[in-house]
């Protein structure tokens, strides 16, 4: 079964807009460990998993790895 | 690598190898060699700590299960007990502060639920170097939200503890975790296996190669050289051992166990080796059969392994097939991975073959070390400070705004508002006061608990310091109306191979020994927590004190504070 | 009356809800998540913990259990529905409330007793209210920060359906909310834990309040 | 100052053989949501930032974007 799995990379991030105070936090601890000229940061969730169909991934996503109400995805085959 | 580099890499001394081979008659083989290495670490054989801790009585009135088993007990009234115990998670927090805690809180939390008991409390006691230093205030965050990390979701109110800053724990931070858990007392359960054909069935999570020292096995016999890199650390599944919990205590509800024990340092070998030690019978393990999280691994690496979220229950076997179906309705894992036998020894098996075997008893009866007991120099320096000799201060308001500002005696707010100290509503008085008060449900019966230390007085004055220790405990239980009744002990020091360090601890157990003896309060479970040093020197000699006190009606019980305006102060005592 | 309290591997303050049930006077019932079964209840609510160890995100995993089905139909035909802590951030997920919850602003779990004000008491969880009444409730979460797009927020205002606001907010949440209902007002959900407010001995009994107000709206004889 | 800024996109997870408590919970869950044949599944953070000296990109992921005890990382830049 094994050779039919394909690796699959799902980034899910805050929709533009929406809060982020995981992000707010980086960016506010950068200047202070003397990491300057930082602009916008964004922390969000990387899942990898390995399916045998990736016909399934878009469905996942929608239903279960991220919330439409306020995160976004992209996903893509990596192997 | 020859033999002899291997059971030194394996941390065992010329003196106890040739003990090992002595006591099997021959060459024990690798894996035998792993058994016993873990077995008679400092940290599970107690080889330096044993012959003093004899000291403490252990004996009392409402004593149900003293020192020896994973947690002490104690009579509450109306058939109800609490089984309680403190240990350390230092060095594994000052490596990685966030799990180091966390873990610390699972372990302690299965240790009670090892006793049959539901975990309904936790006190965590920690001690950092100066919050100034930029590492040590990042511990200090790390450990706290590490603590609430593993309690919250476990569901187990963290009532109480103590955050201290002092220089002497830079680098060293102490990390005890105290747990309180509530059982009747025909439910009480023991580690004992017994019964030549049970089953010992491995609960809870797979096993990983977590915990495994695998640096210092860089050898030939050892599968690859990447193990060598991997990290040494372990990760909490708070969930994982959410649902362990439910799942075993359904399991003691319905009365399908024999005998139950936690998986803590030296996994499957320690709790198979224990089991079958107390209960006078062999336990044979089939690694083939334990449910892994990682390919490879090999029967060694199986037995030794520390992954967290892990029980073993010895089942008969026509029970086996309902505690199986229990742990699926659970969604637990859960595997028959081997059986008790009368040979006496813990057995490996891998492929039908035996893959090593050894004499229980021998595994749990570590060496042990006594040493001489020799006081050393800096004490009488300490001691000859003549408090005279401090000037006065001449603005005693600036003194006070100072030390309320001080960071050991300001507000520990911050701290226990990142706790669920309400979740199972029975917290009558949570943190921040002399002592957390809770309730029994469905009775007027509360119980008191606290956990005290102070490593600096002991430092100064080690059986002085013991003794207060244990007095402040039993202070903090009488200020919310409690009757102090028995104490568990979780004891923090550098290496005992030190003259001084070893002084600082005989005399810290006389001293609690003997307060313990003057007040009446028993010690009934503990741990011991050496070589905390770095190389800036040893911590202070930090005996922690975790004490319980019964409250026969809970709705009388004393809060901090003035409470109306007109009633009287008054100072009482010496 | 039957008040059913949904059980998932994770949840913590299940026996909590159970036992404030009890106090009210009202028969708790078990509703194990692995069963797609209501058991006839008259009332569920959807305890706090951390359903799934809250892994990937607070009721993301939970709101996909057997009992979410009868559940989903329950509350969509009107059921009393009441979804505390945990149970809020799952009635988000399964949207059967609108919004979400984000992680704290101090990005700290906080567990504090906090006042709240109950803005409508036309629900079947804050009907034993008084507009305006101020309950003293705890809090106990690392995810409370209710958050909805602009337009959903206005409307949650609009029509009334902000039930419980902070006076104190411990979490940054939008417009101070602690609780809100769909527009059918059967269900809703809040942050803030009345089921831990239940006995004098360990304070108040405040928090029985909201749990009472099922009763009165089912016309049953309150204890 | 913006047009000096480059996007950069970290993704960090758990070391290889460090226990995954939240990939091992999606695993489980996927099942019951009719998704089958899933292998592995693991879950790390998605970070991105906007820098304005790349350089300083490797130091700001061990000292702070990833706990290097028990995670691993990788950056590119994305913009
Ligand atoms: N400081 C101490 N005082 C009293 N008993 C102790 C102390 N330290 C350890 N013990 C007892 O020694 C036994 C072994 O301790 P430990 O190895 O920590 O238990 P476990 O095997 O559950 O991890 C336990 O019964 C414990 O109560």
């Amino acid at each position: 079964m094994s050779e039919t799995l394909r690796r699959v990379r799902v980034l899910v991030r805050p929709k533009e807009g929406i809060l982020d105070p995981q992000g707010e936090a980086v960016r506010r601890a950068l200047p202070a460990l003397g990491f300057g000229g930082v602009g916008s940061v964004h922390v969000g969730r990387l899942i990898e998993l390995e399916v045998e169909d990736e016909s399934q991934v878009e469905d996942m996503c929608r239903r279960l790895l991220a919330n439409p109400t306020i995160e976004e995805y992209e996903w893509e085959v990596i192997g | 690598m020859n033999l002899e580099e291997t059971y030194r890499s394996l941390g065992l001394s010329d003196a106890e190898y040739a003990r090992v081979r002595e006591l099997l008659g021959r060459t024990p083989n690798f894996l035998e060699l792993s058994l016993f290495s873990v077995m008679w670490s400092e940290h599970c054989g107690y080889k330096n700590s044993r012959p003093l801790l004899g000291r403490f009585p252990s004996e009392g009135g409402r004593v149900l299960q003293g020192p020896g088993e994973n947690a002490g007990v104690v009579e509450v009234g109306e058939g109800w007990a609490l089984a309680f115990k403190v240990e350390s998670h230092n060095h594994p927090s000052a490596v990685e502060p966030y799990q180091g805690a966390a873990t610390g809180v699972g372990g302690i939390i299965r240790d009670i639920l090892a006793m049959g008991a539901r975990p309904v409390a936790v006190l965590d006691s920690l001690r950092f170097g100066d919050p100034a230093d930029g590492r040590v205030r990042y511990l200090f965050r790390e450990v706290v939200r590490g603590i609430g990390g593993y309690g919250n979701p476990v569901g187990v109110p963290t009532v109480g503890g103590e955050v201290e800053f002092a220089p002497a724990y830079t680098g060293n931070p102490l990390v005890n975790a105290m747990c309180v858990g509530l059982l009747r007392v025909e439910d009480l359960m023991r580690s004992r296996a017994v019964g030549v054909g049970n089953r010992v069935i491995l609960l809870g999570a797979r096993t990983g190669r977590d915990g495994i020292h695998g640096a210092t096995f860089a050898s030939d016999e050892l599968s690859g050289e990447s193990e060598a890199r991997r990290p040494n650390v372990q990760v909490g599944d708070p969930f994982a051992g959410k649902v362990l919990i439910e799942a075993c205590l359904e399991l003691r509800r319905r009365d399908l166990l024999v005998a139950l024990q936690d998986l803590g340092a030296a996994g499957i070998t320690s709790s198979a080796s224990e089991m079958a030690a107390k209960g006078g019978v062999g336990i044979e393990i089939e690694t083939d059969r334990v449910p892994l999280r990682e390919g490879g691994m090999e029967p060694w690496e199986v037995m030794i392994s520390e992954s967290q979220e892990r029980m073993l229950a010895v089942v008969e076997p026509e029970r086996v097939e309902e505690v199986l179906k229990v742990a699926a309705r659970y969604g637990l894992g859960a595997a028959v991975v081997g059986r008790v036998a009368d040979h006496g020894e813990l057995r490996v098996l891998c492929g039908g073959e035996v893959a090593g075997s050894v004499p229980a008893e021998y595994l749990a009866d570590a060496p042990a070390y006594e040493r001489e007991v020799v006081e050393p120099e800096y004490l009488k320096e300490a001691q000859r400070l003549d408090v005279e000799e401090i000037p006065v201060p001449g603005d005693f308001n600036a003194v006070l705004l100072r030390m309320l500002s001080h960071p050991n005696l300001c507000s520990r707010r911050s701290v226990w508002e990142q706790y669920d100290y309400q979740v199972r509503t029975n917290t009558v008085v949570g943190p921040g006061a002399d002592a957390a008060v809770m309730r029994i449900k469905g009775t007027k019966l509360g119980y008191a608990v606290v956990t005290d230390g102070r490593g600096k007085w002991c430092y100064l004055d080690p059986e002085g310091g013991g003794a207060a220790t244990v007095a402040e405990a039993y202070r903090n239980l009488s200020c919310v109306g409690a009757e102090p009744v028995a104490l568990t002990n979780c004891l923090n020091f550098g290496s005992p191979e030190k003259p001084a360090v070893y002084y600082q601890l005989a005399r810290s157990i006389e001293g609690m020994s003997r307060a313990c003896e003057a007040l009446g309060t028993p010690v009934v479970s503990g741990n011991v927590s050496l070589y905390n040093e770095t190389s800036g020197g040893a911590v202070y000699p930090t005996p922690v004190v975790g004490m319980v006190g019964v409250l026969e009606d809970v709705s009388c019980h004393a809060t901090p504070g003035f409470g109306r305006e007109g009633d009287v102060v008054a100072v009482v005592g010496a | 009356m039957k008040i059913g309290v949904v059980i998932f591997p994770g949840a913590n303050c299940d026996a909590d809800a159970l036992y404030a049930v009890e106090r009210i006077g009202a028969e708790p019932v078990e509703l194990w998540h692995a069963e797609p079964d209501l058991k006839g209840v008259d009332a569920v609510i959807l305890p706090g913990g951390f359903s799934y160890g809250d892994y990937l995100r607070p009721g993301a995993i939970a709101r996909f259990s057997k009992v979410m089905r009868p559940l989903e139909e329950f509350a969509r035909g009107g059921g009393p529905t009441l979804g505390v802590c945990n149970g809020f951030q799952v009635l988000t997920e399964a949207r059967l409330l609108p919004g979400a919850l984000l992680q704290n602003m101090s990005l700290r779990f906080v567990c504090r007793t906090v006042p709240v004000r109950v803005e409508h008491p036309d629900t079947p969880w804050s009907g034993a209210c008084v507009p305006g009444e101020i309950l003293h409730l705890p809090v106990a979460h690392n995810e409370g920060n209710y958050f909805a797009a602009e337009e959903t927020i206005a409307q949650l205002e609009d029509e009334g359906r902000v039930i419980f606001r902070y006076l104190e907010n411990p979490n940054g949440s939008r417009n101070d909310i602690a609780g809100i209902c769909n527009a059918e007002r059967n269900v809703v959900g809040m942050m803030p834990h009345p089921e831990r407010v239940s006995d004098p001995l360990l304070g108040s009994e405040e928090g029985l309040k909201v749990l009472r107000s099922v009763l009165e709206f089912a016309g049953a004889k309150v204890h």
